[in-house]
């Protein structure tokens, strides 16, 4: 009769870690949407292709040795099957007596199936590689981002995340764990090492043809597609609800259900915040309300409050975001006036306003400190940036990693995928 | 044989149309056009900076036109497209030398 | 061990709350999309703000203060960590006291995380406001749009929801629950509501330019982008599981949980036949399938249903949702002859087939009656309806509430947002 | 006590299957999206008012009579409240008691809602229906296609659902479960009947004009909206993991929730390896990076797994998704050879790929034969193919399935609806 | 040297193109237009109100060729656009004065 | 009064608006248009089957200057849109007739 209540627990939790990685997962079609949007027509198609491929690629990389390198689950997933256990019926046996044998039985760490944990976490790896294809937009090859793809997701980020989530010492050096760095579910492991990685590649890159004038003018390129970009935006913040909610780990007592339910809370409070002080801040610097702001002031929200939405009021989650909110827009025009160009705003929104998020979890967090979220940031920005980098320009030296002027004015569609995302529409 | 060709406002396409049905101009060829003139464009933004739109979305009509019909043409479009704002566009008359209807091989005023 | 049943019931039920509300979340979604893919693509930029902008305030100003006014949830939600207990563990042994106390301890009402509820309860506001930026689409201002909502989210809504979902008296007069009014999931209390506040600002908005010629003509203003409008259905069909599904209010044992699967089952059943009728009518009145009609017929079923989708049986439902259908066809042409401009039919679906859907209650639930679903939806309405009136005409006062003449013709893209939707796509 | 555990377990595998049923209802979303993408302009609406009302019609029909047909659920499924009891009450101590009487309580098989099962059921019938749609776009009278899917979903597709998920045999002769058949999800129960019943249409209704010409020529014609395709595709992938997921039908103890988890996992690999291998391949083939066929490719990995995604391997399912990503592109340049024109890959996505699913389950499910497989693919596809050909050639003879030379030219939107899908990008 | 501006039924511009080609005029330049004239437009309907759609689809041909070409083009067009339906077109011929090629400054029938 | 019209390379627009406002060419219409001649189009693909977008993008320029302004105008297109390259483009002269403006009715070059 007890195992009948753990084996419930074990169900239950397993399956809210499915529900949150499907609603992960989601935030795949959300940043192609919100990529295809924001990028002019003529390359629709090539970003598309990237966003469906590096999914692909994220979840076969990590598969294969990214989950091994991160937390040891053997390569190519090795053993993940019945957790392990000769059959399912053992399994069951091994997970009762370990339910049985535990202090906490019914209130510890969550027990649940192991391939729902790796479904979980790999969504997140596509997640922090989905940021890097939008600054990079329109001007990058495409097999040359595919290579890079490759990299990040089997190595660059796993190394990362052993670090973090792992547990595991940098290098053999520090924990940072131990120096009080806390990140809930990832400003910084998965955002900030996003934006980290597309800011490598955006310096080796450099603007798109025609962005930056002379003196310092600024041509906007105006994105093809608002409504896409909307949708997109609404997608990633449900999807943000799996993101945060299932980063808790467990649902199946009281104490852990509520937290659950103050993530969810959390994270469409500070959503909120980041669309309203990003839309009036606007409104009182450019003297008109842009959506293209107020759909990166929620995105904004959402990173903001990824390293801790739950310990943070209600009130205090809203402020956060919208703090969040505030500095995304500061971020886009100042990385335009440094002739940054990233067509989505993906380095403010995730690299910025991640490490603000990364700074605001010990305002309410006693188990976190300044100087552990500091050298948290530092280790994984370095360590994302510079690795990066170095593959960038490899491949920059080996392939080349941007199209010919002439491909780019054409628009990267023809060239890299030989077809028009809107063949009807535009008279080009 | 002449070609009248008019620079409009959009928005007064319908009306032109049928005020040129009314003196019996029949067959009419619209084609969208941006025009730049003395008609100041607007001023748009976007993620921060501003960009003038200096072209203003304008529609070109199109009527050949027997001799006898050009003046009354005229006087119709002018009266139509008129608001009296800037920017209300222009006539342009040129001459043809021939028509042909493409179904009937009729050339002339008779294809018109 | 008996502790840990009542656990995972809480458990269960907290999920159960969030993933509903996450759902019906996403409705926003749904709702911008449709609204975006029925107006022009001039207007397009601007009521996207709108929704993601309106969706943002409901969150904000019902955390501050509207939970407070409808549920006592105090202001800024005071109080809601670990459900006002001084901490996680304190909380679990008072939620494990109230469960064991109690009579029907397992079997009686739910017992879940106050942070789930409101999290559900919040993204009801957001729906109610989004029905009225359809409406007035392409000729409101964006901020007295904006500043109107701020009212209705803290004040108007929460003050009826208090009436009927907080079950207390109107003015301290009457009762509604007394008399026999019930209203399952909102037709009225949510869907209603919405039209009400979105008939008042359509009277003193007037119709959009050109769409009513002389003698009566009607001229339709085709919206720009249907598989946006269609897109944007599917998203609240499915959404709508959440909405109804949710507003059971617990699944964690045999009863509620049937409950929950007729309520799902139905929903969808009403839906289908709101689609069907609506296809078949348009069909035989103008002799083509009206696809905005089968659009409007889905939504028109799925409001249809919500006042009561637990008891009907599921030909029942069917043919409440097919009635729905019937209603929004004659509904959104008679409104046309009244020259009430509601460029994506939300007056006829959610005020119109709201009223169906109170009067249908009667017919399948013994627990109400029809006096009562009358004077609830004569006070829902009347209330809102005044209310809303009054703030619209403050506002049109104070600020005004239609852009210029000229700036309707460039479209509000460019007088609100400052930026097009496709700036590509049209010569505009 | 014990009691209250079983209810638990109820209640959760009956919010376990509304989960996986909404999300396979939205599929039909995703074929929504990914047709209309996939079409040109002028036969949007058209696709779109035959997606949304197959839906209402599958429901609807299946509702009626399927699903009675199909696993004697009852005419419109008559006593489905309470699961047959006379009150929930009644119902709840039944369940109990089964629950009670039966050797492994709680470890057999599932218990739960039969709205539950209904509402889980019904999405796929809808699924095999939307198949149809993408094959015949285009060219098909809008009212003789919903006529065909009035028969194809009340029974066409019933008769063999009941030979094979309902365990009956096949006209009195043989039965598949006993020779071995297995299915798990539907490849070929639910995709590749569907693609049969398209098959069939498109035989009888000719390649839409144009596409092929003289000398065996192919004249592309490309889709209208590619981002359009590529949201419908993510959407698919993400209905998917209720698709297979829900088809494991019990997650309530821990032998079957490791068994979702699995299914949740290997659904992923198989469509990631799908995109992979088709893009390669198409690189390969024709020297761009095809986005249609990576979009087809996830799709093909997805229909490949569905048969069998529980006992794979990751990398085994990785494997069978690739193998499905090959055929794919395969197959759709071998069809258009054959003057077979499928506008969105529908015959050999769901087809083709289908068998391939089905052939593969042996390959690492003991409990199927190669020999139960090909008889049971047979069966399905005879059955379909033949009654689906006897009834588009009905309507053929009765009302006509092609809309005229002029129609097409014109698009279907017009002829068919009235109204276009854009009515502001497109000079037509 | 002539301007002939043929506006005709869209579907025909890929045969009057071909045509072109075979007698060699091997430049032209194409426009989206909308027409209106004796062949009648469609109806549409919305949301239970009808309305008309006045403009049909057409496209418009500009090809500046040497004198000596002038009727064969006519000819060519004429043929190839030819459906004998209502709303097949016009063929108009106008002056050109001068023809410039601007990567080369070449002028005159060279230009062409 | 000469009309003057040019067929040039879409992304040369705004350097001939300039070059053209510079010589007191204050006026003028955009249409965007389809081009066919020397330059060749580009191979796209769909789902293995390829086939060539003949017509390339250009942009059809219509000033109607007056004519002592014509050579002027010619040059500074010319020289504005020339790349070098293939395709560039044409410019053509005819004559026009009239020019009205329709807000004032004033005619002639008054109405440029
Ligand atoms: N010289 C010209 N040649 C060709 N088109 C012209 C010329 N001048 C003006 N136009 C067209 O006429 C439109 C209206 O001209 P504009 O100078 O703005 O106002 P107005 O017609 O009141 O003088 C312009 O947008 C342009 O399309
Ligand atoms: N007088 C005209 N001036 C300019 N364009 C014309 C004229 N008459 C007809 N057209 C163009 O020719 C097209 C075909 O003309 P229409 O009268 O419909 O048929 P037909 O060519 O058979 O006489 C029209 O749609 C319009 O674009
Ligand atoms: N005879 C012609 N009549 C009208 N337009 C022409 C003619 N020849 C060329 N054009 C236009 O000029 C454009 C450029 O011509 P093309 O022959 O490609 O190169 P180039 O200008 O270098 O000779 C074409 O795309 C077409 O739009």
């Amino acid at each position: 009769m007890e195992g009948n209540v753990f084996q419930l627990q074990y169900a239950l939790d397993t399956f809210y870690f499915l529900v949150c990685g499907a609603l992960v997962m989601w935030m795949a079609a959300g940043f192609s949407m919100l990529e295809a949007g924001l990028v002019r027509s003529k390359s629709t198609t090539e970003i598309l292709t990237k966003n469906i491929a590096l999914f692909a690629i994220s979840c076969t990389a990590y598969l294969i040795v990214g989950y091994d390198i991160m937390y040891d689950g053997g390569l190519f997933l090795s053993g993940i099957a019945n957790d392990g256990a000769a059959s399912a019926d053992a399994m069951t046996a091994t997970v009762l007596k370990e339910f049985a044998d535990r202090e906490d039985g019914f209130t510890g760490g969550a027990i649940y199936s192991n391939a729902s944990d790796f479904f979980f976490q790999v969504v997140f790896v596509a997640t922090a590689m989905s940021i890097v294809s939008g600054a990079v937009a329109e001007r990058m090859k495409l097999w040359a981002f595919l290579a890079f793809a490759v990299v990040m997701t089997a190595f660059i980020y796993p190394m990362e995340g052993a670090w973090t989530w792992g547990g595991k010492a940098v290098f053999g050096m520090y924990t940072l764990g131990d120096l009080g760095f806390s990140d809930f579910a990832g400003s910084g492991i998965v955002h900030m090492a996003g934006a980290a990685a597309a800011l490598a590649g955006v310096i080796l890159l450099g603007a798109r043809k025609g962005k930056y004038g002379k003196d310092g003018k600024i041509n906007p390129i105006p994105g093809a597609n608002l409504p896409l970009a909307t949708l997109g935006t609404f997608i990633l913040w449900m999807g943000w609800f799996g993101f945060n909610g299932g980063s808790v780990l467990k649902l199946g007592d009281i104490g852990n259900a509520n937290a659950v339910a103050m993530v969810f809370l959390n994270t469409n409070a500070a959503a909120a915040g980041g669309v309203i002080s990003a839309l009036i801040l606007s409104r009182l610097m450019f003297g008109k309300a842009d959506l293209t702001m107020a759909l990166n002031g929620a995105l904004a929200g959402l990173v903001a409050i990824t390293a801790e939405p739950s310990t943070p009021t209600p009130a205090m989650a809203t402020a956060i975001g919208a703090v969040g909110g505030l500095i995304v827009v500061f971020s886009i025009t100042m990385l335009d006036k440094m002739k940054l160009d990233d067509p989505v705003g993906a380095i403010s929104v995730h690299g910025v306003v991640g490490l603000w998020g990364l700074l605001a979890v010990p305002l309410t967090n006693d188990g976190s400190t300044f100087m552990g979220q500091i050298i948290g940031a530092a280790t994984i920005f370095i360590w994302v940036f510079v690795t990066s980098f170095i593959v960038w320009f490899v491949l920059k030296m080996v392939m080349g990693i941007r199209i010919s002027e002439e491909e780019e004015y054409e628009g990267s569609d023809i060239s890299e995928c030989g077809m028009e995302a809107y063949p009807e529409f535009t008279t080009k | 044989m002449q070609m009248i060709t008019a620079i409009i406002k959009p928005f007064k396409l319908d009306e032109v149309r049928e005020a040129l049905s009314e003196i019996g101009v029949n067959g009419i060829t619209v084609t969208e056009v941006k025009g730049f003139g003395r008609q100041k464009g607007h001023t748009e933004l976007y993620r921060g900076a501003e960009y003038v739109v200096d072209f203003l979305p304008k529609v070109k009509i199109e009527a050949a036109v027997a001799s006898d019909l050009v003046d009354a043409t005229i006087d119709a479009i002018s009266k139509a497209a008129n608001t009296g704002k800037i920017g209300d566009g222009k006539i342009f008359i040129s001459p043809i030398e021939q028509a042909i209807r493409i179904r009937t091989g009729e050339s002339g005023s008779e294809a018109l």
